[in-house]
């Protein structure tokens, strides 16, 4: 079985339901390290999503992603809103028009939206951005696709994105506003690594 | 958090509201998508200018919209960049077709958003340069960073930049104008206290009563370091000193210091700080030509300031001196 | 208390010094006695103003010497009435012989002082002139009372009567037109925090996280009540409702509209209070003709506001229209 | 024994002393219900008094108290200065260029002192200003008066002023900034009244 358009609009919705949930806690991970709004914005984003979404019910999968895609970047703003939406945008060109999405697609999708952070970011691995979840996310990811379940695929990237986002603590941070910090940035976590790995964790949860 | 404000969320829709009400007879607000042009855009034949952030550093950057300046401004989130479907509207507003130039300040987020705005406004037929303002010395510059923050140097370069395009210099000589004040710009800034972002409800970060933080950028973030309380003189020096000697100042030389409160200091202290900032560099044999005391660059309710030094040459200075007409800077008309 | 600051008791010294240097193509600083006046005082034929007062008002009083308003400004200690030694020099130092207008606000110390002043000065031959200044509606008004402070409506009558000088009134126009502002004028304010007398070291009364004091003067004093926080509409109500009654406005009435901050507070909350006071204004059919938006008389860095109603006719207009050129106030030049 | 010269240069430096231990007092005084300088604005005045006096010694008690006078009206502000000076140029003038001071013109230079500060300040008893304590001291110096002997005079005006200052405690507020708290000046003791009995009880001490 694969992934359909219904998936796809679970998990946005379960990622909207995250923000919302952990909106205080990304708050508080970007108050020592950045100024204290990913939350606030990722928890605005979303609703902005979800609204859009039952406005216009996309009939795809990568419509709704690509709907994702326009509505972040046009309601977030900082620097999440344009990574975030491009990472939407390639991952909903990736999957194309299909109906049911299937596990090698849904890795390379996954890996589109890593290439598009890092296309418009500049962030290398170690940077302590949120390319340190997504790519042991993406690499997870692909080990994973080769036995073909989406579920596994989903999980696989889920929890390394989680793993991945722990990681960071002990970085310095040299890309964004917590490169500012130098030094001082070392033992806190990257708020956008940790709201990646929310949303691929949703992205399990509405496969089940 | 105690601030005068109704739904922390619809602070800046209110705020904006009530500017625009204020000053009507500059500047249109628009509100959905959000941004402030100036009343009489587009300037047949002008070169339009826009700049944007997140809301939180007023005056900046609506307070600077009007004839000299901005021709249009857009404000974020508390804190946090605009999107490019409030600077693309706000763009092609104020294109009178000699293109326009973005001014930004140097964080990912501002950065990422106006160029995913150029891009979409050249599609549409715009000419777009972009002068990119990164004049905080408190932060190392390097390949390998998100470089230096656009603080309190964006002042001076709307200003100059603005009185360039209104003597009607073109798209290239307005954005070259724009980035010769960059170069000669660099900014230090201090916290004595920390602001809170109405959405967050805490402070950014807690200083004792005997801390302070230097190298702090705009969205009260905490800075370089934090050291032990110092008197005024003291902490004015650890401010200019990087300043003046990160732009290589020399005896001879011509400036404007401007000396920026960052929303929540007296005016008096503001003025005991460019007493000392004016002594030391009147003992270096540097010219200060022109001055600029107040705030003109904040973070909401922070106590601190910042010190901004320019080196001027006498186009820069009869630039600065054109005429302004904004809400917040307005002289010679 | 943490503050940009040397030593305590030197921070009128420094403070005044640094404005000096700052602003010397306006005005002339005199340190012992210490009075500003302005640079080409006295001006030939016209009448001279004086203002003065405790310091920690800023740009209240300095910030508002110069061209079309006040000739010069006596700062006292912070928050303590300057004393005759230093408002007879001033007087004596702006009188071209067309007389001198004391703009006086309504504090037993300032009347005391300047009255002191103005007798010592008609001993040398100055004729002088008195406008006490007395809006703050928060006070009642009473024969068995000091009577009403003067806060934000002195901005006001300095600009105004500034004005009628530069235009060349004689010395009874220039202190009826003062009158006629103070008599037309009316204020309120609240503190969301207290501030600290540089020389007293702690905060002038203590206000928990979810009080508010209504009814405040400007030298950190209390107010007239404490109540508990409220958002910022119910604020500017509270604040408004008073002045507009007071006044006795009507529908039809054309007003200037004054949001003042304390010092500590961002702009943009200020601009949140002008939305509705504009609001209220307009439903009662009052036409908001003219308005201010800033720190224009503070308390340090007290977190708060006030609100002032000038009932508007046109010469009024006129003269606040008339162009004026100081530190902290500046157009028409 | 009447009070000469060097009296009154006891008297003043006794004053001075007491205005700068009780600054912090006489601040506490004037923050619930004035502006927290009282006890600052006393302090700068009478040090700048010692200066004068040191400057260029008067050679009568009525000239070191109109020296005084001066001192107080340029270097104190707000309304204790012009108050003060006021009542000390009476007194100086009350005394005239006597070498000693009896105990008849010592009270009647009392009387001049406070008949000068309601002559400026316009406040009657029970205002809740330094009258309530000047206005009971001169009654007290007019009455011990009587039996010629200048101590018993001084210590009937300072004990008079300090029951005077306490007196203030249930006033209500009708003149100066403590006029502007209606009711809430009540249960408050007016600093211009406790710097006033210290200022009388000074005087006491330099005749001892
Ligand atoms: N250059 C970059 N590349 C990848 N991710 C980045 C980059 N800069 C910032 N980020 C991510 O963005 C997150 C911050 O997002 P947010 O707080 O919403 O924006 P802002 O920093 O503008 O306030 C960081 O935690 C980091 O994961
Ligand atoms: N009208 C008045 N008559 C007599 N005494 C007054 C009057 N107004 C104020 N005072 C006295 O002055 C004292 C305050 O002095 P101070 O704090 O130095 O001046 P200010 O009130 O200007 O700050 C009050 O405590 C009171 O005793
Ligand atoms: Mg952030
Ligand atoms: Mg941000
Ligand atoms: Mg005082
Ligand atoms: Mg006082």
């Amino acid at each position: 079985m694969g992934l359909d358009v219904n998936w796809a609009l679970r998990w946005l919705a379960l990622s909207a339901d995250a923000m919302a949930e952990h909106r205080e806690e990304l708050i508080e991970l970007d108050r020592p390290i950045g100024d204290s709004d990913h939350g606030e914005n990722m928890d605005r984003g979303f609703k902005a999503v979800m609204v859009k979404l039952a406005e216009a019910p996309p009939e795809t999968a990568g419509a709704a992603l690509k709907l994702t895609a326009m509505t972040l970047m046009s309601k977030v703003g900082g620097a999440a809103g344009p990574l975030y939406g491009t990472a939407f945008l390639r991952a909903g060109t990736a999957l194309g028009d299909a109906a049911d999405v299937d596990a090698a697609t849904l890795a390379s999708a996954f890996q589109a939206a890593r290439d598009g952070i890092v296309a418009r970011g500049k962030a290398e691995s170690g940077d302590k951005t949120m390319v340190d979840a997504w790519t042991p996310a993406v690499d997870a990811a692909a080990a994973a696709a080769g036995d073909s379940d989406v579920r596994k695929v989903l999980l696989a990237a889920a929890e390394a994105a989680e793993a991945g986002a722990v990681s960071t603590d002990p970085m310095l941070a040299r890309k964004g506003r917590a490169s500012y910090l130098g030094e001082r940035s070392i033992g806190h976590r990257d708020p956008g690594a940790v709201s990646s790995a929310l949303i691929l964790r949703a992205a399990v949860g509405a496969a089940e | 958090m105690k601030k005068l404000i109704n739904d922390p969320r619809a602070v800046v829709d209110e705020s904006v509201e009530g500017f625009g009400l204020a000053h009507a007879d500059l500047v249109t607000v628009f509100a959905d998508p959000k941004y402030i042009v100036r009343k009489d855009a587009p300037v047949a034949g002008k070169v339009g200018l826009v700049s944007g952030g997140g809301s939180g550093h007023e005056p900046l950057h609506g307070g600077y919209v009007g004839m000299g300046m901005l021709d249009a401004a857009v404000p974020g989130a508390v804190f946090t960049s605009p999107t490019p479907d409030q600077i693309l509207p706000a763009t092609l507003a104020v294109n009178s077709g000699a293109g326009v130039v973005h001014i930004v300040k140097n964080y990912t987020g501002d950065v990422l958003n106006f160029e995913t705005a150029a891009e979409l406004a050249q599609a549409e037929g715009v000419d777009i340069r972009t002068v990119l303002v990164n004049d905080d010395v408190a932060v190392q510059d390097s390949l390998y960073t998100a470089g230096r923050r656009g603080v309190g140097g964006t002042v001076l370069v709307e200003k100059i930049a603005g009185a360039a395009a209104e003597r009607g210099d073109n798209l290239d000589a307005v954005a070259a104008i724009g980035d010769r004040v960059n170069q000669n710009v660099r900014s230090m800034g201090v916290a004595l206290t920390a602001c809170t972002v109405p959405h967050a409800g805490a402070p950014s970060f807690v200083l004792e009563e005997n801390e302070i933080e230097i190298g702090i950028g705009i969205h009260g973030e905490p800075g370089r370091h934090r050291i032990a309380m110092e008197n005024a003189d003291g902490i004015t020096d650890r401010l200019l000193e990087p300043v003046v000697s990160d732009l290589g100042l020399a005896s001879g030389d011509k400036v404007l210091l401007f000396v920026n409160g960052m929303g929540g200091t007296p005016q008096s202290e503001l003025y005991i700080v460019y007493r000392r900032a004016a002594q030391q560099l009147a003992g270096q044999g540097i010219t200060v030509e022109r001055s600029l005391v107040g705030n003109y660059i904040t973070s909401l309710e922070m106590q601190g300031c910042s010190i901004t030094v320019l080196r001027l040459d006498d186009e820069m200075t009869a630039l600065w001196d054109a005429p302004v007409h904004t809400p917040a800077l307005r002289w010679g008309v």
